[in-house]
């Protein structure tokens, strides 16, 4: 049985099971889209179908899905895709191969481990101190009481007054801008921010400018800007629906 | 001490090869095992179990061996002879210490001129928990514990330990350096603390 | 091993004496001692050390004693006789090992042959993420931390610890068995792969 002649029917690929392998070593073929469970469950099938135990097909099966899980695997570390991106195919093959040895390799070391394991199951030895063990002896070297009284006045010292500087910095009420815009509006279908805000402080063009987005959220006014950093235009809202705060909607008129 | 016998330490008895499993359990062990542990690990009689201790008693005896059976609370336990003791202390010994931490000098002091005292209450005053530092503490030896706060459950109080006055060239605690900006006894300190730590937590 | 030769257990020689201060120090200490750790808390030549380690090596010897002593994670350390495992398994558990799963076992390795490594390589190796499972290893204590990687924002590296070694009986790291070359394997794999993907360029 030729395992690269395996016909395959997957959902991202449908032919022989080379013609995937050649696609995906020349990265013509994404692997993420491919359902290596599919194409084991294929092999599976074609191995009943023959009714013995090929055991050098299914060696070299192991090998080349392993090769495509590898490869797979892969996309999880991005960073190590880009590099293996630059990779020629025949290159990429290469490190393939290699890591796929690498892995094998720590596998081996893996089962030793694990053999070796079981084997030291009747070592029993004592994990932390014995029972009856000196204690450790922490010395510390001879110390002034003075270092008491110093650390005692520290903790008996009032904490400094708290500044309350930065709390002078006094925000205007948004009700105080809202107020204002509605007056304007009440007076012109459209007026420019820029021209508004213009002598304001810092602190009062911010919370204006959160007045004029709250209109917006309410319906009550539209914003136009040309381009970024271009004058904000508000333009009064021409409709009763488009004046209407969004939280009533239209299910409360029903 | 019929120091002198020979004894021979492979030997098919029965009881020998008890010993050996005792001695194997007892070295393993980071408890002191009761006979009836040791009974129900070697799947043996209690009585038997007593014969093979008795036997390790012998064997692992003060001058004879450097590994020593000892009866401790609680059972039975492996120990190094006393004249080993020397030898045992340069092994668990660490470097001499130069200071300590600023949280362990606020709490030592807390402890010294307040003391007893509770874990709460140190802690209301330093304004943190309290509980790796006062573990710290009580390792070093320099405060122990000294009964508990009155009423069910009260917390338990720590005192300074004669170590503490003697690692501080103190006689006694009456010599203690005296705070009178901050308090004239306990007392007043104890309540002028707890006045700033309240002010500072708000 | 001349099994039957009685052994005088009280005489007054000074490597007697040496012994018995080294077996002391073994049924205490928390971890294997090297000669030289052996050596400054007895306060001896690590070459006398050594002598009365061959005499407790015989003394203390799997078959004729349920204490054993072991040369392991580069030290000297007592553990119980093999003959008495099953007793010491109904009484102990084994927390390091209990629980070990295929993917720790691999890490593991992955630690122990080219450590110090980092959790990005060893994600690379396994071909999935290594987080958790590093993090089980270094909570049951079979690896640590061992420095970053070179550059700043180095990923932490690992290497297997002393217990490692003494879980798995080895002396030390060296005592890993050689694998097959790398290379040879990687050619054979390449091999495999090309045939297979160039008879389709044909």
């Amino acid at each position: 049985m030729e395992v690269r002649e395996l016909e395959l029917d997957l959902d991202a690929f449908e032919g022989p099971f080379d013609l995937l392998l050649t696609l995906v070593l020349k990265e013509e073929l994404d692997l993420a889209e491919v359902d290596i469970a599919g194409i084991v469950i294929a092999f599976c099938e074609r191995l009943a179908e023959r009714g013995e135990l090929d055991l050098e097909a299914c060696g070299e099966f192991l090998v080349l899905v392993a090769a495509l899980l590898e490869l797979k695997a892969r996309g999880l570390f991005p960073d190590e895709e880009a590099e293996l991106l630059e990779l020629e195919p025949e290159e990429a093959a290469e490190e393939l191969a290699r890591r796929l040895a690498e892995y094998r390799r720590a596998k081996e070391a893996a089962a030793w481990l694990a053999e070796r394991l079981e084997g030291e199951g009747d070592r029993f030895f004592r994990l932390g101190p014995a029972p009856l063990a000196p204690r450790v002896e922490r010395r510390l070297a001879p110390q002034e009481p003075a270092v008491l009284v110093a650390a005692l006045r520290a903790l008996a010292a009032e904490p400094p007054a708290v500044s309350l500087a930065h709390l002078e910095l006094r925000f205007p009420p948004v009700s105080q801008f809202l107020e204002r815009f509605r007056a304007l509006l009440g007076r012109r279908r459209v007026f420019d921010l820029d021209a508004e805000l213009d002598g304001m402080t810092r602190i009062e063009q911010a919370v204006a400018f959160l007045a004029v987005l709250e209109l917006r959220r309410s319906g009550e006014v539209a914003l136009e800007q040309a381009a970024p950093f271009a004058p904000i235009r508000v333009r009064r809202a021409e409709s009763e629906t488009e004046r209407r705060p969004a939280w009533t909607g239209t299910a409360r008129s029903a | 001490m019929d120091g002198d016998r020979p004894l021979r330490l492979i030997t098919s008895s029965p009881v020998d090869r008890l010993a050996r499993t005792v001695e194997a359990l007892l070295v393993v062990a980071s408890q002191p095992l009761s006979a009836d542990e040791l009974a129900a690990a070697a799947n043996e009689d209690p009585e038997r179990i007593e014969t093979a201790l008795r036997l390790l008693a012998e064997r692992f005896a003060e001058g004879r061996s450097g590994i020593v059976l000892e009866h401790v609370a609680g059972g039975w336990a492996f120990r190094a002879s006393r004249e080993a003791a020397e030898a045992c202390g340069r092994l668990f010994e660490r470097p001499v210490e130069r200071g300590l931490t600023a949280a362990s000098l606020e709490t030592l002091a807390i402890v010294a001129y307040l003391g007893p005292v509770s874990r709460p209450e140190i802690a209301r005053i330093r304004g943190v928990a309290a509980d790796s530092v006062v573990a710290g503490l009580v390792e070093r030896g320099l405060i122990a514990e000294a009964g508990r706060e009155e009423g069910i459950g009260g917390a338990v109080r720590y005192r300074t330990t004669p170590l503490f006055e003697r690692v501080f060239g103190l006689e006694s605690l009456s010599q203690l350096p005296r705070l009178d900006d901050v308090g004239e006894d306990a007392v007043e300190i104890r309540a002028r603390l707890e006045t700033v730590a309240e002010r500072r937590g708000a």
